[in-house]
Formats: structure tokens, sequence, C-alpha cells
């Protein structure tokens, strides 16, 4: 019986199709975490604002993408979007949106949070030299705060590449879909389909997933 | 799978202009249908739409645009089934919907051209052959399907577990993690065939349910088009060659087509 | 909106809702556990556990609890071991959060100053007096921004439990979708559920992350 | 020796305050062109509060700070204009890690007063020559002892030309000998007719180097004096009280 | 006055290497029964590790140590029961920032030492009561200046009722006036007859309270004396070298 399993996976486009679903998997996370990184630079600077009407408006931001689930919010974009605004987005198109969105919030935090432990020195000293507020940060502020967020950093992209698998309920079909799909057709004549697809997707993500963590420990280790 | 939504960005357009005119404009009849439930809509090894629903709604694109190819599946989940269609994201849904009153609010049917009963498959150590057997012990199904909402209604104190996958809640059943399964009567047969050791103890559970299209709430010409073609493709036996074609080679001869196929929106 | 609807539900989302947390806490507190003997064995560079946790580490950190599930639910059935699942899921976010709490134990830990162990020893206190009342309780106190944010991880991460047949928040609210498609009403009793249980908690963690920076431990 | 006519930087009835409390209480102080003032006083009188109001990093509740005539503190200035004239160096390493000791001296000069880059290089290695520290000048401040990072953070400061450098307690984390190092070089700083603001509490150091002596307490010039007559004769007697402590006879 | 008879502290030929380098070539040194020495010598010349192998922070690589006629470097006796016996006050605040004053000091004598509450506590109260901070027992390090916590890590030091207290330069990172606050504690120490090792840079203080100089470079002792000989007449050119730094005149 086992040795039928494994078979499945080899059966047809089997295999391809699992690669292709994960490349879905992959550009919807690669799009979003750029997204998230750019946007997340933003939000973490404006929540170390002085302005406190500034700081609680992009804390409200970070409260609500976090407690609200991403279910909902792919509901959100997807169909009631359209229904208020008559708004066809590509479905797709709404994973990379919701996904920035929640990236955005968390990345911003932990932008925040390596902002705000730098010593206060680190900041005085680039103004005594001259620089501007802007410059400040450019020079000073962000490329330390990006070596200690790093690992923070990448624990989140790990953790965004293997949420994607939600996308499915806007009829985006990624890695676990087409798992299901492949074990579902499977039903009648080959029970033990789920083990193997299931294992390899577990290996999929785990050879997306590992490298990344293996690359942030290095750069954790070069920049001490 | 995914590239059924390839279309840009762009509003759609007024509600005004006639739903089947849109379509022809478009050239392509958005239908939505599952990607994992077969035999009735799934994907098969080379990523392909196949099933009961496909095959229909290849029919109807061809009825309608003159080309069976003109159709783009959108892959849906149970969950999603309505607000597809609300949301304008599909003109019909052929995702094995089973007509209810709830859903009745929500979106129309048109006329079936399936129906369903309920079986429950249980062990043959420990056969449940009445529903009475089932109290205080753990009954399995599935989410979003009849057999849910058929035990949520009338039998509410049978505890219900309930699985996303189909693969998943047999793999339950196999395991004892429930006393029986409550399905279609027309994949339960054909499971308990494939697996020895259990039985379809009750063949056949509460009213017959019927499964139909469903279009948007208040699109009556789409509506009534969907409603002719039904019955004009019950006067060629079309829903028998469905049969024949996709739900046969999974079910053998366990399941009679009459007990399944719908002709003309007629029962 | 259907307000009987909604009124009718609001029980089978109390219910999930204490489903959800019973998890969560059960969850987050064998992770901690998981976590802390993870950061213990770190610490002391136990010799071969060190390589096991390091191995379970990857693991966990970088596949989906989805699948972890499976395995606990459906994989160990299949070799004779049947954990219901409530275990599974509670065995399933330990297995996920334990990787989790222990990177954050461990950053807790290397935060505790060299000055502080020698100070302990200097005292005369043995290895595990120093672990006990130096080590861990100041690792703990610089870790509970990070162990706060793995919390709520964790307990939105409990919505993953649905796939096993466990009738958490998100089950509840897909489910009522699926049968009834009242899908505005279900969703935004989900959402009123996750603020109820997220909003307090993220507050509080709030307030407990700003205490301690104030007491300004680790000097 | 040292043209003392015109005054440099001048600063009139300043007030500073944290939340209610007042730290500083009208100050009114003044340093000529080629002076070298030394500030003393006991912990958290306000002296590097005061500094830090000189630079811009501490707004004022009240009063003036001029530069060289024009008034810096009305709010209309451009600070980070100013500070390119003010040169700072703190207690506390403040060197950018993530640089290596030459990003840290160009910085200022190419970033803020968009300088030429050969020109620069050249005044920092001949600054960095001058405190024997060239060979270091791709050494990231983690691989330099304190003393060494100190002398950077004060090169950095200088390649900046500014008309007037603040030093706030620059040694007073380090070891012995580099103490002696970094005093050193301010010290040359000094007889070269740098204008300078320093706070330190080396007693030595300070008779040595200071034109003028200015005690403060508790947010108040207390007293001015020559070195001399200050080390050896004060006037009040809080200075008194003040030096006695840094006599360990018992 | 004191007595000096007998040998509390021996060692014989400790030799301590960092991986290939070695830091301390091989140190003969006692110290006896209410003695105070203070080790005095350059940054990174080895007194702080020499101080961390008496107190068996550092294995060492040859030679032995002996407390009371007893040899401690064996690996075969207990360091935390050894350590019990000898109090370390280190540089850095080193209290436990979690813990409360009297937290802090309880935990030796009632963990490691296993002793009665009521009787550790009273003689908490009295330590803390010399040393002036008795009102303060509840307040976290945090809420404390530099000089009150190196009190306060003293006081815990001493309720464990060491019989010698190592002290490695206990003011380095203080505010003057509170290194006054420091030292005046452990002159008192001294005179009540404790036996003490001490590395200071404070050479008032070494001065005043010490029985004996020792003199450490690059590893080795290289002059030990009297305090008066040391400080006016040291014996060798490094010592006379090292002193220098110490007085800045220019
Ligand atoms: N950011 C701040 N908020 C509130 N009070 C402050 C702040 N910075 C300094 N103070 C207070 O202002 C007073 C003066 O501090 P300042 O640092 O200027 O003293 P100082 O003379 O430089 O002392 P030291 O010799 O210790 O450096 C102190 O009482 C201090 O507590
Ligand atoms: N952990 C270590 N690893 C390698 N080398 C070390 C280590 N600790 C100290 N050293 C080296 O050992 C030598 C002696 O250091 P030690 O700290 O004992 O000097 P010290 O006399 O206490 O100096 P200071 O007055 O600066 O405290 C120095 O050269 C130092 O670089
Ligand atoms: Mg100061
Ligand atoms: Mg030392």
């Amino acid at each position: 019986m086992s040795d039928w399993g494994i078979n499945v996976i080899f059966q047809g486009q089997n295999f391809l199709r699992l690669l292709e679903g994960l490349g879905v998997s992959m550009r919807i996370a690669v799009v979003s975490v750029l997204i998230s990184s750019v946007c997340g630079i933003f939000l973490g600077l404006l929540m170390t604002s002085r302005y406190v009407a500034v700081r609680s408006l992009c804390r409200s931001y970070l409260e609500a993408v976090r407690i609200v689930p991403l279910l909902v919010w792919l509901f959100v974009f997807y169909f009631e979007l359209t229904k208020v605004l008559h708004l066809q987005l590509p479905a797709e198109f709404v994973a990379d949106i919701v996904f920035s969105i929640w990236g955005t919030a968390e990345m911003g935090d932990l932008v925040r949070g390596a902002v705000t432990s730098l010593p206060a020195h680190q900041r005085e000293s680039g103004l005594a030299v001259g620089l501007t507020r802007w410059q400040v940060y450019r020079y000073v502020i962000l490329p330390q705060a990006v070596r200690r967020l790093l690992p923070s950093a990448i624990n989140l992209v790990t953790r965004m590449i293997k949420t994607t698998s939600l996308v499915v309920l806007i009829g985006v079909v990624e890695v676990l879909k087409i798992g299901q799909q492949i074990i579902e057709v499977s039903i009648l004549k080959v029970p033990t389909a789920s083990f193997w697809v299931y294992a390899i997707i577990f290996f999929l993500y785990f050879i997306i997933c590992w490298p990344i963590s293996l690359w942030a420990k290095h750069l954790e280790k070069r920049w001490q | 799978g995914s590239d059924a939504q390839t279309d840009k960005v762009k509003t759609s357009a007024s509600s005004s202009a006639s739903a089947i005119e849109q379509i022809k404009q478009r050239g392509k009849l958005r239908v939505a249908v599952f990607s994992d439930k077969p035999p009735f809509g799934y994907v098969d090894q080379n990523g392909k739409n196949q099933g009961y629903d496909v095959y229909f709604a290849h029919r109807l694109a061809k009825d309608l645009l003159g080309d069976e190819n003109a159709v783009e599946f959108v892959l849906t989940e149970a969950a999603a089934r309505i607000e597809v269609l609300e949301a304008d994201k599909v003109d019909i849904t052929l995702a094995n919907f089973t007509v209810t009153p709830e859903r009745k609010e929500k979106v129309d049917f048109a006329a079936p051209y399936m129906k369903v009963a309920l079986g429950v498959v249980s062990p043959t150590g420990e056969p449940v052959t009445d529903v009475s057997q089932l109290k205080g012990k753990k009954l399995i199904v599935n989410k979003g399907t009849t057999a849910e909402t058929y035990f949520a209604k009338n039998y509410p104190d049978i505890e219900l577990l309930k699985y996303d996958q189909n693969t998943e809640a047999f793999q339950a059943l196999k395991d004892g993690r429930g006393a029986a399964l409550a399905h279609d009567n027309t994949l339960v047969f054909a499971w308990a065939r494939e697996n020895p050791g259990f039985t379809v103890g009750i063949t056949k559970l509460g009213d017959l349910d019927t499964i139909a299209p469903a279009v948007k709430k208040g699109n009556t010409e789409l509506l009534n088009w969907v409603n002719d073609e039904v019955t004009k493709l019950g006067a060629e036996n079309f829903f028998h060659k469905d049969f024949e074609t996709t739900l046969l080679p999974a079910y053998g001869d366990s399941v009679k087509p009459d007990d399944v196929v719908v002709e003309g929106g007629k029962l | 909106m259907d307000q009987s609807f909604i009124a009718a539900s609001i029980p089978l989302y109390i219910k999930a809702a204490g489903l959800t947390l019973n998890l969560a806490f059960w969850g987050v507190l064998l992770s901690l556990f998981v976590g802390a003997v993870c950061a213990v064995i770190g610490y002391f560079r136990i010799p071969v556990l060190c390589r096991i946790m390091q191995v379970y580490i990857e693991l966990s950190r970088n596949t989906p609890l989805l699948i972890q599930l499976f395995f606990l639910y459906y994989g160990f059935a299949k070799i004779g071991i049947k954990f219901e699942a409530y275990t599974c899921a509670i065995g399933g976010l330990a297995f996920l959060g334990g990787s989790y709490m222990a990177e954050a134990l461990r950053a807790g830990i290397e935060s505790v100053g060299k000055i502080q162990i020698e100070s302990g020893l200097s005292i005369g206190l043995t290895r595990w007096q120093l672990m006990r009342y130096i080590v861990l309780p100041q690792a703990l106190a610089v870790a509970v921004p990070a162990i706060a944010a793995n919390v709520i991880f964790l307990l939105k991460e409990t919505s993953v439990v649905s796939a096993i047949a466990l009738a958490d928040l998100m089950f509840v609210a897909k489910d009522l979708i699926g049968m009834y498609y009242r899908t505005s009403e279900a969703l935004l009793l989900l959402v009123g559920a996750y603020l109820i249980l997220l909003l307090p908690l993220s507050l509080f963690f709030r307030y407990l992350e700003r205490r301690l920076r104030n007491v300004g431990l680790g000097n | 020796m040292k043209e003392t006519e015109k005054i440099l930087l001048e600063v009139h009835k300043l007030k500073k305050n944290y939340g209610n409390k007042e730290i500083l209480h009208g100050i009114d102080f003044s340093v000529h062109r080629g002076e070298v003032v030394v500030l003393l006083g006991p912990s958290g009188c306000g002296k590097s509060t005061f500094l830090r109001c000189l630079n811009g990093l501490e707004e004022i509740q009240s009063g003036s700070i001029l530069l060289d005539g024009s008034i810096i503190s009305d709010g209309k200035a451009e600070w980070y204009a100013i500070r390119q004239k003010i040169g700072m160096v703190f207690q506390s390493y403040d060197l950018f890690p993530h640089m290596t000791v030459i990003e840290n001296i160009l910085l200022g000069p190419l970033k803020a007063q968009k300088r030429k880059k050969n020109e620069v290089e050249k005044q920092a290695a001949e600054l960095l020559e001058r405190v024997g520290l060239l060979d270091r000048k791709d050494d990231y401040p983690a691989q330099l002892s304190g003393g060494q990072k100190q002398r950077v953070a004060i090169v950095r400061a200088l390649c900046m030309n500014p008309e007037i450098m603040l030093f706030d307690e620059v040694t007073a984390s380090l070891d012995p000998e580099m103490v002696r190092e970094v005093l050193d070089v301010m010290k040359e700083l000094a007889q070269q007719g740098m204008t300078m603001l320093i706070v330190t509490h080396e007693m030595n150091f300070a008779r040595s180097v200071a034109d003028r002596i200015v005690f403060i307490d508790e947010g108040c010039i207390v007293e001015e004096s020559e070195p001399e007559q200050f080390f050896t004769a004060p006037q009040t007697e809080r200075a008194q009280r003040f030096l006695d402590i840094f006599s360990y006879e018992n």
C-alpha cells in the first residue's frame, strides 16, 4: 500500500504542480516581504515619533492588524471591497496587499523595537556632527537598527511564507491546496497518498525556510 | 489553477447592462467550481479541472458562447461559494451546491441538475443502521456539506466531528475517531466498496436534496437562461452522459444513475 | 446584518472562545516549558541533547503548524498511537511554540551579563542555584516582550486546529459561513471574539513591558 | 599670549527645565575666541545639560545663546547647520559601531558639509596622524581601546573645522593610561589656539590647561576665576568643599 | 598593631593562560591574616585575572593556591564552598537587578550557606546601618546611585563572613563624590582588621590604606614594598613610570 502512496506524487504533472503551488506561495511571500520591509521601516520610524497622535495612530493600526485574523482581511479585500466599491482586484493581488498590510504592521513593530533599543547617544552624536534628522536616520540609526532586528525579521519572513496557505479562501491555489487536490483525487484508490503528499510539502517548506533561517544566523554572527 | 484570475483591475460594468451581453463581450463564462471534491469538481493530475460540475460548465459555455473552452474556472471553497457570486467574481456557481432555504435568501438557484441523499457508513463490526444509534456518539461529517446541515438542524444532540477535507474525514473514520460518517450516499457507497470492513448502514436519510446552479441574487436574465438550458439539456439526456463520463468511472456500479441525475430540472 | 442570527450564534462563539483560550493556555504553558528546557540545554551545552534540540528547533520553526498537526493526528494513529484532537492541538502548539520560546529565552539568557554570573558564583552559589535565582529570573524579564509576542502569535495560531475538527473560534466562523452563508455576521463575531481575547492581553503585555523597562532591569 | 578680545560664544540668562524641575537657573556666560574654559562642579549640577543646550540637543526655556554675535537659540536658526561649527565629544564612546574609523570621520564633512572627498580625506589623515591612529583608520570601533575611541571621536569633531569644541567628561570611563593619551591630545589642541569648553573631573589637567575655571553648583555659576586662584584659594565655601573631595588624606 | 603572623592566603608559581597567551607568569604571593594588600599596575597587566584566579572564576594552568593552609586549587575542593570564605566586589555594579537590596544581601547566606533567616537579617541590618543604607534596604538597585550600589555590594560580600575580601577597582566607574563614600567604607573595614586584597587606581587611597603595595607588570610581580617607600622612592624604573602617569604636570 505505502509504495503506492508515493507514486501519487509522480503521476502526471503532480510534482510539477506542487512546485508551481510553491511558486505561488513564494511569489506572494516575496512581494509582501519586500513591501513590508520598506513600509515597515517607515512605520517603525513613525512609531518613534515625538508626536503622541502619530504614535497612537500607528499603534492602532498595529493592534487592528494583529487582532483581526488574516482570513477576515482576505474576505474584506476580496469580496466586501468589490461589493461596496465595485473594485475588482485579482485574487493574487489582494493576497499581496493583505500580506503586506500584515507584514508592515509586524515589521514596523520590530523596527520600532530595534530603533528604541539603540543608545540615545548614537542619535545625539549624529546630530553633533551636523547631520540633519533625516541623515541621522539614514546613516546612523537605520543601519544599526537593521542589524539588530534581523533575527526577528527573518522569523517574520518564515512565518509569512508559512501563512500564505490561507489565500486559498479567495481562490488562489498554492502548494498546500494543490497537495489537497492531489490527495482528494486519490481518496478511493490511494488512501495513503495524504502522508506522502504532506511529507513532500513539509519538506518543501523546510527547504525554503531553513536556508533563510541559516542565512539569518550567519549574518547575525557576522555583525556581532 | 490560479490563472483563472488574470483579469486586470477594473470596475464591474453597471448592473443595467445585460448580464448575458457582458458575458458575451468578455468572451468567457466564469464558473465557480471546487478543486478538491472528486468526482464532482476537482483538478486532475495534469492540472485540469474535471468532474460532473465541470462537464456541465463546458456545455454551458458552448451553448452560450459557441466554444466549450470559453469558460474560466474560479476555484472556490465551501465557505466562499456565495461570496464569489455576490462580489461578482463569477457568473455561475457550480460547486455541488445543495439548495437550502438559507442559501435561497442569498442567491438565486436555477433548476436542479442533481440530487443527493445522505448515507451513513460505519465499521462492519459495529454498524450504524439507524440514526437513533448515534445518540451520545460522534458522527463524522464534512464542513459545508449537506450532511452537516442536516444533522445540525435535525439532530442537534448528536456530536459532530467536522473536517475540511473528505480524505481527512474518512481517515478519521478509519482511525476510529467517530462511530460513523455521514456524507452524500454516492460517495459513501463508493468508498465502502473500496474499503473492506466498512458498510453503509443507512443508505438514504432525510429528504432528497437537490443540487442546482446558482447565480447572483436578482440576475434573472442569466437565471432564466440557465433554467432554459437545463430544460433543453434534459431533452437530450445530457446529465446521463455527464454521469457516464465523470461519475461512473469513479463510482463503478455501486450507484445507479437515476439515484443521482436529475434531467430537465424535474425530480 | 441579521441580529437574531448574531444573537443565536453568540453562545457558539463563547464556547469556541473557551476552547481557543484553553488550547492557547496549555499550549503556551507547555511551549514555555519546552522553551525553558531547550534554553537550559543550550546554556549548559549538554552534548547530545544540544544537537537534538537544534534539529527540533529548525524543524519546528521552518514548517507549518497545519502539517505538524496532520502528522500528530493522523500519522501517529497510523502507527497505533492515537491522540485525541485536543491532545494533538496542545502538542502541536507546544511543538511549534517551544522553539519560538526557546529562542526568546536564549536571547534573554544571553543578555544576562557575565558579571551577574560571576557575582553569583562569588557569593558561593552552586551552578543550579545560579540558574534558579540569578539567570532565569533576569532572562525572563528581558524576554518578556518576545514571549508576549509569542503568546499572541500562538493564540492566533490556534485557528489552525480547526483542521483536526476542534471547534475553536475560526472553526465556528467558517462553519457558520459554510452552513448559513451569513458571512458578514460570522466574521464580525469572529473579529469581536478575537478583540475581546487579544486586546486586553496585548494591552497587559505593553504595560508589563513598560514597567519592566522602567525598573531598568539588566542595568 | 592668546587672542581673547573677541567673544565667540555668549549665553544670556539661560534657563532649562526637565519637566517641572528647573535645572539651569539663568546662566550668564561667555567664551572668547581661542579661550579654554573648564567647567567644574559636583555630579548632577547641570554641566552636561549646559553643554547640551549649547549644542541644541536640549531645548531651552528662556534666555539666549549667541555664536559669533548671532543668535542661534531663537528656533529660527537651523541647528544642524550650527552644529557644524560646534564640535562635541561625549563621555560614552559615541563612535558609530557599524562604520570604520575613517567612515566615522568622513560622515559629517561629506554628508552634512558636502565637502569634497579628497580634501576631507587628506585632512582626516593628517588629524589621525596627529593623534597617532592613522594605521587604525580601517578598523571598526569595537577593535579599539576606549582611549583610542575617544581620540577618534575628537578627530571626528575636529574634521568639521568647528569654531569651538565642547568636551563632556571625555575621560571619565577610561583607564588611567588612556586618560593620559586623550588629555594630551586635548592639551595640544588648546596650545594650537582652539576654543574649548571642557567638563572634566581631572583636576590636575584642568589646572594646567584652563584659561579660566567656571564652577557650577545646582544650576548656577558660583565662581569664575583663574585656575591658580581657584585651586589654591577658592573664593566660595562650596568650591572649597568640592575640591576637598579630590584630596584623599585620612 | 595588626596581627600579621599567620598566612591566610598563599599562592605558589601561579600560571594562567588565555588560549596560547600566558597572562600570569608564575606568581608567588601571600597575604597574612588582617593584612591589607594593594595591587597596582598598568591596565592589562593581569590584576583582575589574578583576583579571579584566587576566587576560582578562572582555571589556572599551574601552581597552587592555599587558603588557611589547605590547597583549594587542585580541582578537588568545591569552589562554591570556598567562595563562601572569599568575598569579592567587582568594578561594574554587580548587584542583581531583580532583587531588592536586602534580597541581594540575603541570597548567599540563606541559599549558599543555609543560615537562619533572623540571624542573617540582623547582621545585614547592622552592616547596612554601618554603610548608611539601612533605609534603602527595600529599594531596587536601579534606584540607587553607583556609590550606593557598590556599598551594598560590599555589604553583600561581608554578610557571608568571609575570611578575606577581594576588591577589583570598585570605584573605577563612580563619580568623584561617590568614590569617596566607597573608599571610606573600605577604609573602615581595613581598620577593623579585615584581610583585604585591593586593586585600585586611587593612589592617595592606596597610600593611606595599604600595609603593603604589590606592583605587577605584564603578569609578574615587579616590586613589593611599604606604601611610603613605593610612592616616594620606587625601586624599579617601571614603577616610577607608572606613577608618573598619575601626576599631571605639563
Ligand atoms: N533627561 C532628563 N530628564 C530629567 N532630568 C534630567 C535629565 N537629564 C538630566 N537630568 C537631571 O538634571 C540634573 C543635571 O544633570 P547633568 O547631567 O547636567 O549633570 P552633570 O553636572 O553633567 O553631572 P555629572 O557630573 O554626573 O555628569 C540632574 O539632577 C539630573 O538628574
Ligand atoms: N577572557 C579573556 N580572553 C583572552 N584574554 C583576556 C581575557 N581576559 C583578559 N585577557 C587579557 O589578559 C590580560 C590581563 O587582563 P586583566 O583584565 O587581568 O588586566 P588588569 O590588570 O585587570 O587591567 P585593568 O586595569 O584594565 O583592569 C590582558 O592583556 C587582557 O587582554
Ligand atoms: Mg555630565
Ligand atoms: Mg581589571
